[in-house]
């Protein structure tokens, strides 16, 4: 009898816990170092989209960095700490947890799989966590905003929202590596198409586009600028032939590698690579009649402006 | 720490259809478990009386293993329902007896599983050796008053 | 003189071993999937069907002073398409941190400066932040190259995304014991 | 408890090296002796041969055994070989116990102590086992002459001809409109390259009008009951909604159909059929069926212009679907495969990019009744420039077929020799190891090599679109490592012909349910044994053949087909098969008439005679699975062979 009771008061107490967060509309929110800095606008603009979409993203209190790449390949377990530090907040809160960052996506739900996966580095982290009064049994789910807006808000809501149809515009949905790859849950891992279909709700159109989850060069685009530059050139080129007005992108590192060396790139695979790019949130903003500002349309390296300007005449 | 000395020992009911094959399997296959576990080659799970299992604890097991076909694939098509079916209410029975519900296990292994039977037996082996020995006759045998009392008991299951 | 110590193998192989299908490094057939999936193999010494090959031959040293492993972007082209199930990502991120620990292979210097300088602020902040990192890593590889970024660190400081100073997270002193601790256990 | 009267014989197995490599065969043979009622024990090399046989003929004869322990392999390997020694010697068989110390003792414990341990214990639940076991009679039950095959393919077909020439009755039950399986569609066969057709079409004839085969398309098997040698079979007849009596196969009916426009099943896709359709010209049998999800009779409710048009006034709409209950002695499963979906694998680019072949649809395009009659174009109608066939298209791969597809090399050599053939193409195959092992494979290999095919040894990565130079542009471009020079090489081509592997025909699943059968982890037939017995189903009367136990080559297939007619035809020629006493009786002393048991069994083998007030056992119905035993309350059920007597003795033995 008493483990029946039990059950009961476990399956309960755990359904209050997702229910929270379930119910779709609140997250904690991980913004990633890049979107307090160079890549602002992506921040700016998923808070201003999501309100519209009736999502409330509460910032994660003194989140950390996630243990990117970049550290991965310095100090492991070191790195699955960073992660589980902001895993562990996340449970405090009691929210699913949800960042824009395709880097920080991959890192946070890498570290949470292999924590579940492997006991014993779970347990050595939980050691760790534990120094700093810290606490993570493992019920966090790590979402990417994309994958929340498309797959959870769907179709319905967001059409509902739109006031700016992109009628006519020609957009290279680019998903880079980290949106689904490794784990390729919710799209495709080579050929994604979620921001084909929310381009589609917003009355826009995607080219045909074979590179939309090739690498753009990470980091690579500052430590090894010729193979960086010859990968980003790839992805702009194909963009340009397949006639797309513009590219966007989901994820802070792809969209700088793609905005900021447009010249250099072009003369790296000797084609003109100058191509509006943005986020993919900037996009959907525009379409739903949210201002430049609220956008941060003004960080724009490459003439985003213009182009949804233009845009705006068409419809 | 568990008691690395201790060496349970466990009883496996295998059907011969599935769980038994399956076993078989994991020896043509040559993959390696612990030696724990002594199989009982029954036709089906569902051939598993309760009395079966009272009488291993009884005679010194640690932990009882009862393995069938997965629903829906018994060679009897329903004789592993009944084993699960009666399953609960062996449980019930183990809770009266004080003995712990993790020493008897009810699990579907296939005839092409063979590396499921050597990862369950792994698994099931660490679970028992970390409740340590049963010990039935300091403390389940002063509960009734033979052996056969417990098995008329389990014979009502 | 090889630098790798079949000691050093050991290590390597071990902490290989405890990534989830590190074993499978063995079941490699060699097929080449990853070499021809792989956006960088072109500018890489050993492809990475050959640094698979390679560690299977026990050349570590080999493998350690190419080129390659710093040109892994984490795409993560190679591990989904792995017929072998190979995890090859994260078999570079295994000798990328190898490689920094033994200051073995000096190829990749400047993907190290970055990966360390990238390090250092996070210990110390909790946070990374973009335009001190970057000061960072041209002063410590090639600051004449940083001249030629300048047009663009205008351009952006113009746009508000260089800002000046950094956040430190209030958690920052939990943070470095949880460090600590950890470091702890991987001394142990 | 053992008699003191008992003479136990016990003997210990080395297996060669299987057993004693790891066991300590003398040690477990010591403690033997010290076992209650063990009157001699002996070991020996290999317990099953002949003179190991004879150890255990000659102590009963000369030591008056009275039951016999060998501990040895599992006993479904060998138990019914020592049986029939011991019931040579005069001592009835089921006063024999086995104990398995190879299968699960000594292969899968390398601890020499624990693992002596461990066969010790198994040994002595045998031997108290045997103590409590009792003579007994076999059953023997007559088989029915008739056979069952499922599924019309090579190695079904072969199976069918081979029983009915040999006179016996074989109902050839296939799920398709007509016979013939893939092999149907293929145009050559390597290595020979003798066209499919060709050697294919006369055995379809001779099925359709063989005198002892009753052929049965458009059917499904949808349940099957009883036992070796007396298997009782229900199949649905989808109804054809064709007259085959009246129906002369003209085809004027398919010339009118106003559906025109269904992807041809047989052509791979590369064709379109109509609703009333015969699948191919040679088809057996050659009258058409109406598929119902696309006829606008059915569909919409109007059109019957084939009824119309039908100068026999063959076609009736109003034709149900027949229920046929058939009794046969044996059955034989040749489901055969289905090809790898290549769509699974979005790199390559089938269903997205044009001139993406899969093999079969590169069989039909260059078949000469195929939708281009037999020559290779373009999707333009252009002849290919160069074409690259990519081996191991989801086989040897963890993520999808974990196994090699074993036909996949020898039909993509096949394939480049006809492009050469018929086109002059360059042909490229991306492979990753070549595997030619069969009759006259290597020397194909060879031939192909030397009519000029490259050959790439990498897996080919992906087939890209994005052109990187101008002699790439508007082609296909293969991207693959030659791991041979360590370079990734970009191969522009015109078409692509992807060689995806082997999984088991939709619907297996299905069937091993409703039979009874295991299946392996990739989904096939699991064999009795996969060397000794690969045609056998672990269940007696089931065999199996072709590539429903895994990918087979023609050759292959068809010599699987006759192996089993040969078990079929042995079973039902015997004429009697004996049955293991394993079923259950009921006591009518015991019996409190509470009925649980009714209620627990799943054969509906026990009724109640309400004038005893007992419940009782129909012997013929009850298979043995002893579930009635395990809830009887009064232990009034019993079951033969594994009383609960023998079972308590063996786990006494056990916990020794």
């Amino acid at each position: 009898m008493s483990t029946t009771v039990n059950s009961n008061a476990g399956a309960s107490a755990s359904a209050s816990t997702s229910t929270r967060g379930s119910d779709g509309r609140v997250f904690s929110y991980y913004p990633g170092c890049s979107q307090m800095a160079m890549n602002r606008a992506y921040d700016v603009s998923t808070r201003s989209v999501a309100a519209r979409l009736g999502l409330e993203l509460v910032e994660l209190e003194d989140w950390n960095c996630c243990g990117a790449t970049a550290y991965v390949a310095i100090r492991e377990e070191q790195a699955f700490v960073l992660s589980a530090r902001n895993l562990a907040l996340a449970e405090q809160a009691g929210r699913p947890l949800v960042t824009a960052c395709s880097g920080c996506f991959v890192v946070l739900n890498k570290a949470n799989k292999y924590m579940a996966e492997d006991p014993e580095l779970r347990s050595d982290i939980t050691r760790a966590l534990a120094a700093g009064s810290m606490r993570y049994r493992g019920t966090v789910a790590v979402r990417h905003f994309l994958d929340v807006v498309v797959n959870d808000v769907g179709e319905e809501t967001v059409r509902a929202q739109v006031t700016r149809p992109l009628t006519g515009l020609k957009v290279a949905a680019y998903h880079g590596c980290q949106f689904s790859r490794p784990f390729g849950e919710r799209a495709d891992p080579e050929f994604p198409d979620t921001m084909d279909r929310l381009v589609n709700w917003l009355g826009g159109e995607t080219v045909p586009f074979a590179l939309k989850a090739k690498c753009c060069g990470g980091l690579m685009m500052t430590t090894q600028p010729d193979v960086g530059r010859a990968l980003t050139g790839k992805i702009l080129k194909a963009a340009k032939e397949a006639g797309a007005d513009c590219v966007i992108t989901c994820c802070p590192l792809c969209q700088f590698n793609l905005e900021g060396f447009q010249r250099r790139v072009g003369a790296a695979v000797g084609c003109d690579c100058a191509l509006p790019v943005l986020y993919f949130t900037q996009l959907m903003g525009h379409a739903f009649g949210l201002d430049a500002r609220a956008l941060a349309l003004g960080d724009s390296l490459t003439p985003v402006a213009e182009l949804l300007h233009r845009e705006a005449v068409h419809s | 720490m568990p008691d690395q000395q201790f060496e349970p020992k466990i009883v496996g009911f295998l059907c011969r259809w599935c769980s038994y094959t399956g076993a078989d399997l994991a020896g043509t296959s040559r993959i390696q478990y612990p030696s724990n576990i002594a199989p009982i080659k029954v036709m089906c799970s569902g051939r598993v009386d309760p009395t079966f299992v009272i009488t291993a604890f009884a005679d010194g097991a640690d932990g009882v293993l009862i393995a069938g076909c997965h629903p829906g694939d018994c060679h009897y098509s329903v004789g592993n329902y009944k084993a699960m079916r009666r399953f609960p209410m062996l449980a019930k029975l183990l809770d009266q007896f004080g003995i712990e519900r993790a020493r008897l296990r009810l699990e579907w292994i296939s005839a092409s599983e063979g590396h499921l039977y050597a990862d369950l037996v792994k698994s099931f082996s660490e679970e028992v050796r970390a409740l340590g020995p049963l010990r039935w006759k300091q403390r389940i045998a002063p509960l009734c008053e033979s052996v056969d009392i417990a098995r008329s008991q389990a014979a009502t299951v | 003189m090889a630098v790798a110590s079949l000691d050093l193998r050991e290590v390597f192989l071990q902490k290989l071993y405890s990534i989830p299908n590190g074993r499978k490094v063995n079941e490699c057939i060699q097929c080449g999937t990853c070499s021809a999936s792989c956006p960088t193999s072109h500018a890489m010494d050993y492809s990475p069907r050959e640094i698979i090959a390679a560690l299977r031959a026990g050349m570590l040293d080999r493998v350690l002073r190419s080129n390659t492993v710093w040109l892994c972007s984490s795409c993560y082209s190679c591990s989904v398409r792995c017929p072998a199930g190979i995890p090859f990502t994260d078999v570079m991120y295994e000798l990328k941190r190898l490689g920094v620990k033994h200051r073995i292979g000096d190829k990749g210097a400047p993907n190290t400066v970055m990966a360390r300088e990238f390090v250092h602020l996070v210990d110390r902040r909790g946070r990374n932040h973009e335009p001190a990192l970057i000061r960072q890593y041209f002063l410590h590889t090639n600051p004449l190259r940083a001249l030629r970024q300048f047009p663009l660190a205008l351009r952006l400081w113009w746009r508000g995304r260089m800002p000046l100073r950094g956040h430190t997270i209030k958690g920052a002193a939990g943070l470095r014991r949880m460090m600590a601790a950890i470091e702890e256990n991987g001394s142990k | 408890m053992i008699a003191q009267d008992e003479k136990i014989g016990v003997y210990v197995c080395h297996c060669g090296t299987n057993i004693s490599g790891t066991v300590d065969v003398s040690a477990v043979a010591e403690y033997a002796r010290t076992l209650p009622g063990v009157a001699i024990v002996r070991e020996y090399k290999y317990m099953c041969s002949e003179p190991g046989q004879d150890l255990i003929r000659k102590d009963i004869e000369e030591l008056n055994l009275t039951r016999v322990v060998v501990s040895s392999c599992s006993p479904l390997m060998h138990e019914v070989t020592f049986r029939k020694a011991c019931n040579d010697a005069g001592l009835n068989g089921f006063l024999f116990q086995m104990s398995n110390i190879r299968e699960q003792c000594s292969w899968v414990h390398d601890d020499r102590e624990r693992a002596t341990a461990k066969a010790k214990q198994l040994l002595a639940a045998a031997v108290l086992r045997v103590g409590q076991q009792v003579a007994m009679e076999e059953r023997i039950v007559p088989v029915r002459p008739e056979t069952l095959v499922i599924g019309a393919g090579i190695a079904g077909i072969e199976a069918a001809v081979r029983l009915a020439d040999a006179g016996r009755k074989v109902y050839l039950v296939e799920r398709l409109p007509s016979i013939g399986g893939h092999m149907a569609q293929f145009d050559k066969t390597f290595p020979t390259l003798d066209c499919a057709a060709c050697i294919l079409t006369p055995k379809m004839v001779s099925v359709g009008q063989h005198p002892n085969i009753e052929l049965l398309t458009y059917s499904e098997v949808e349940a099957i009951t009883g036992y070796v040698g007396n298997f009782r079979v229900r199949v649905r007849r989808r109804a054809t909604s064709i007259d085959p009596t009246k129906c002369v196969g003209c085809g004027l009916c398919w010339e009118k159909c106003a559906v025109k426009k269904v992807p041809s099943e047989f052509d791979a896709g590369m064709s379109m059929r109509t609703a009333i359709y015969v699948p191919f010209a040679q088809a057996v049998p050659n009258k058409p069926v109406i598929d119902r999800e696309h006829c606008l009779h059915f569909t919409r409710g109007k059109c019957g212009i084939c009824q119309k048009t039908c100068p026999a006034d063959a076609i009736d709409f109003d034709i149900q679907d027949e229920i046929l209950d058939l009794e046969v002695g044996a059955i034989i499963v040749a489901t055969g495969f289905t090809l790898f979906d290549a769509g699974e694998l979005a790199r390559y680019g089938y269903g997205r990019l044009d001139n993406v072949l899969t093999a079969l649809q590169f069989e039909r395009l260059s078949h000469a009744s195929g939708p281009t009659g037999g020559e290779i174009l373009t999707k333009s109608g252009e002849r290919p420039g160069a074409v690259a066939i990519l081996h191991c298209i989801g086989s040897r791969d963890e993520n999808h077929l974990k196994y090699c597809s074993r036909v996949c090399c020898m039909y993509s050599l096949k394939f480049a020799h006809l492009v050469r053939e018929k086109t002059h193409a360059e042909v490229y195959n991306f492979y990753i190891d070549m595997r030619a092992f069969g009759k006259g494979y290597e020397e194909f290999y060879r031939r192909v090599m030397s009519e000029g095919v490259h050959f790439i040894r990498g897996k080919a990565a992906e087939v890209s679109t994005v052109a990187e130079t101008p002699e790439e542009e508007g082609k296909l471009i293969v991207v693959g490592e030659d791991t041979l020079l360590g370079v990734t090489r970009r191969i522009p081509v015109d078409m692509v012909i992807l060689a995806s592997g082997m999984r088991p025909a939709e619907g297996t699943e299905k069937l091993a349910r409703i039979l009874s059968l295991g299946c392996t982890r990739d989904g096939f037939y699991l064999e009795k044994h996969v060397k000794l017995a690969p045609v056998d189903s672990p269940s007696d009367g089931i065999f199996l053949a072709g590539a429903c136990t895994g990918p087979k080559d023609i050759p292959d297939a068809v010599a699987q087909g006759a192996a089993a007619a040969a078990g079929a035809l042995s079973l039902i020629d015997k004429g009697r098969v004996i049955i293991e006493p394993i079923t259950s009786e009921i006591n009518p002393e015991v019996c409190a008439g509470c009925q649980l048991c009714i209620m627990t069994c799943p054969y509906t083998a026990i009724h109640f005679d309400s004038e005893r007030n007992v419940s009782v056992i129909t012997e013929e119905l009850c298979k043995g699975c002893g579930t009635c035993v395990a809830g009887c309350p009064s232990g009034a059920a019993r079951q033969k062979s594994y009383e609960d007597s023998q079972i308590y003795a063996e786990i006494e033995g056990v916990l020794a």
